[in-house]
């Protein structure tokens, strides 16, 4: 049962990494490809990390891999907002 | 196994060919800089390519030591080149 | 299925490899080319990952990316704007395009015979059977050598010569770097989100470093690995605009700079002194002693990679910082 | 269960591989800049699931210092540099 779980989690988790990678491809302009890739990602890590912690039966795995979500939702927000306020002012040459 | 070791040793020899080609055509001293860094990174993909037993066995720790303090003394030798270029860039103004 | 899909992925990992030192060194915009360099340094933490070297993944992640790309972007800082790369290559007058066509080419032919010699000797020597005698030397003495993680026994233990002339190579690299000149300007102070990033991303980066420090005995991590994630935790502060970044002025700063050098060889002397060969730790208080020089090559290597990104000695002692603290936030200037 | 790691692993691989596509192509400086929220990302999700497939522990720690050094290489490129004068 754990395991059909688990799999359901971590394949949802690789659909939404393929979504974010092809909005990257499709979309028009850098802010929304921006906006696609982050979001697309960080879900499709926190369903994969549910997933794989599903599999490891130690308590301390499961803290350390909800430790990497936290950390990876928290770089990856605000380095989304750095990268399009850097490549903003790049285009209007501040 | 071999397979894969071969294939990340080519990687290697790739990225090395491809640091030595901009390191000798880059007009630009950082560019050079970076060139030669990747060329540091073909020579550590080679040894670790060499040091990999397949995929359940433990793999050869000296090369991964030796990649290790590679790393290391590469980002420190980096430094002095960027420091070395920066003084070059003032002189060559002041000049 | 399970090594089919393995020369799968190995395939795309070292396309995206390829590709991404291709294409930085492909172009003559310095900042995308120190960009593209970074990335190359994460996905290369990768194929050490999938490679099962996890300690060089560490250090690849922690110095390949985050140090020497802050590192070359903070160089690039003075560079001009960039031409338009078309005009840079296209050379300025007819007589020398036919020369500078034909030197490329010749340097790109050599460049691929000197790859192409080197896969000839690597298939050499991949053809005849690999004798494993050194790791199974390292595994025989492992229980002697006071650590359990073979890379950390080889680095601290069965090679310490080899450790403590790297660590002098450090403490002479980032010397040279202050005997060039002062250090690089500072940086604006961050606007509200860099901040909130950094609130959070230091104090966790700190302590990735001591667990990479204390897991280093049995697990990869270890002193550079803790020292470059120390380092990367100081080069955020001082992205933030921060003055104060952690490290101590004059005297304590020299002191912490040549501790890793310093501690490596009081060790070695002292066991000479009980009769005992220059490094050769005895068995019983192997494990201390290697944890007590790796906790100093810790701090020394931290302070050295951050003076490297400062690029030369930092100007602001603690009096300036307080002037530049007050200059910066007087709204009148 | 490997298989499906592996497998999941390859999908993450193949999303890396585009995504760098957009990335070599890009034509501003901020397509570039979006790389090592690609690689964070997606070099995170290949680390957990290699650490399953080679029963490799460490791999979660290296998972965690390439989250962490994916936001600081972010924060290099978008660090706001003084001129020498002010």
């Amino acid at each position: 049962m754990i395991n059909i779980l688990s799999s359901i989690l971590i394949l949802a988790g690789v659909f939404f990494y393929l979504a974010g990678s092809i909005g990257l491809l499709r979309l028009p302009d850098l802010y929304s490809r921006l906006h696609a890739l982050t979001k697309a990602d960080n879900l499709g890590l926190g369903l994969l990390i549910a997933g794989v912690a599903l599999q490891s039966q130690d308590l301390l795995i499961m803290l350390k891999l909800l430790l990497v979500w936290l950390s990876v939702l928290a770089a990856s927000a605000t380095s989304a907002h750095l990268i399009a306020r850097q490549a903003r002012r790049q285009e209007t040459g501040s | 196994m071999l397979t894969t070791q071969i294939l990340y040793a080519l990687a290697g020899c790739v990225l090395l060919a491809l640091g030595v080609r901009g390191a000798l055509l880059h007009a630009s001293v950082l560019l050079r800089i970076v060139a030669i860094n990747i060329m540091g990174a073909g020579v550590f993909l080679l040894l670790i390519a060499v040091a990999y037993r397949g995929p359940g066995l433990a793999a050869d720790p000296v090369p991964h030591a030796l990649v290790l303090t590679g790393i290391v003394v590469a980002v420190s030798a980096t430094a002095l080149a960027l420091a070395l270029a920066r003084r070059l860039q003032v002189e060559r103004d002041d000049g | 299925m399970n090594s089919a899909g393995l020369i799968v992925f190995d395939a795309l990992l070292l396309l995206s490899i390829v590709g991404l030192a291709w294409a930085s060194l492909a172009t003559t915009d310095v900042r995308r080319s120190i960009i593209l360099f970074m990335a190359l340094g994460l996905v290369l933490a990768v194929a050490w990952g999938r490679l099962l070297a996890p300690d060089v993944a560490l250090a690849e992640a922690a110095i390949g990316a985050g140090l020497s790309g802050a590192l070359l972007l903070a160089a690039a800082h003075g560079q001009p704007s960039p031409l338009p790369p078309e005009s840079t290559n296209a050379p300025r007058n007819h007589g020398a395009a036919g020369m500078g066509m034909v030197l490329r080419w010749a340097i790109t032919l050599l460049c691929a015979a000197l790859a192409g010699t080197l896969v000839w000797a690597l298939l050499h020597a991949f053809s005849n059977p690999q004798h494993d005698m050194l790791p199974r030397a390292i595994s025989a003495n492992l229980a002697a050598s006071g650590v359990s993680n073979p890379v950390t026994a080889v680095l601290l233990n069965f090679r310490a010569y080899d450790t403590l002339l790297e660590l002098a190579v450090l403490l002479t690299a980032v010397l040279g770097t202050f005997a060039l000149g002062q250090a690089t300007p500072g940086y604006r102070p961050a606007g509200l989100v860099f901040d909130g990033l950094v609130r959070w991303l230091v104090p966790v980066l700190i302590l990735t470093a001591g667990y990479l420090l204390w897991a280093g005995a049995h697990a990869p991590g270890g002193a550079f690995q803790a020292g470059a994630t120390l380092a990367a935790a100081g080069v955020v502060l001082r992205l933030a605009g921060r003055t104060r970044i952690g490290l101590p002025v004059g005297f304590m700063l020299r002191m912490i700079m040549a501790a890793g050098v310093g501690v490596f060889l009081l060790v070695g002397l002292t066991l000479l002194l009980l009769g005992r060969p220059f490094l050769g730790y005895p068995p019983a208080w192997a494990g201390s002693l290697i944890l007590m020089i790796e906790t100093a090559a810790m701090f020394s290597i931290a302070a050295t990679l951050l003076l490297a990104f400062l690029g030369g000695q930092p100007e602001s002692t603690d009096v300036n910082a307080v002037a530049n603290r007050q200059r910066e936030e007087d709204p009148r200037c | 269960m490997t298989e499906l790691f592996m497998l999941s692993a390859l999908g993450l691989m193949l999303s890396l591989f585009l995504g760098l596509l957009r990335v070599l192509l890009g034509p501003g400086i901020g397509d570039r800049m979006l790389a090592t929220q690609l690689i964070g990302t997606s070099g995170v999700g290949m680390l957990l699931l290699f650490n399953e497939v080679f029963n490799q522990p460490a791999l979660l720690d290296v998972a965690l210092l390439l989250a962490l050094l994916a936001a600081v290489a972010a924060a290099a490129f978008t660090g706001q540099q003084k001129t020498h004068h002010d």
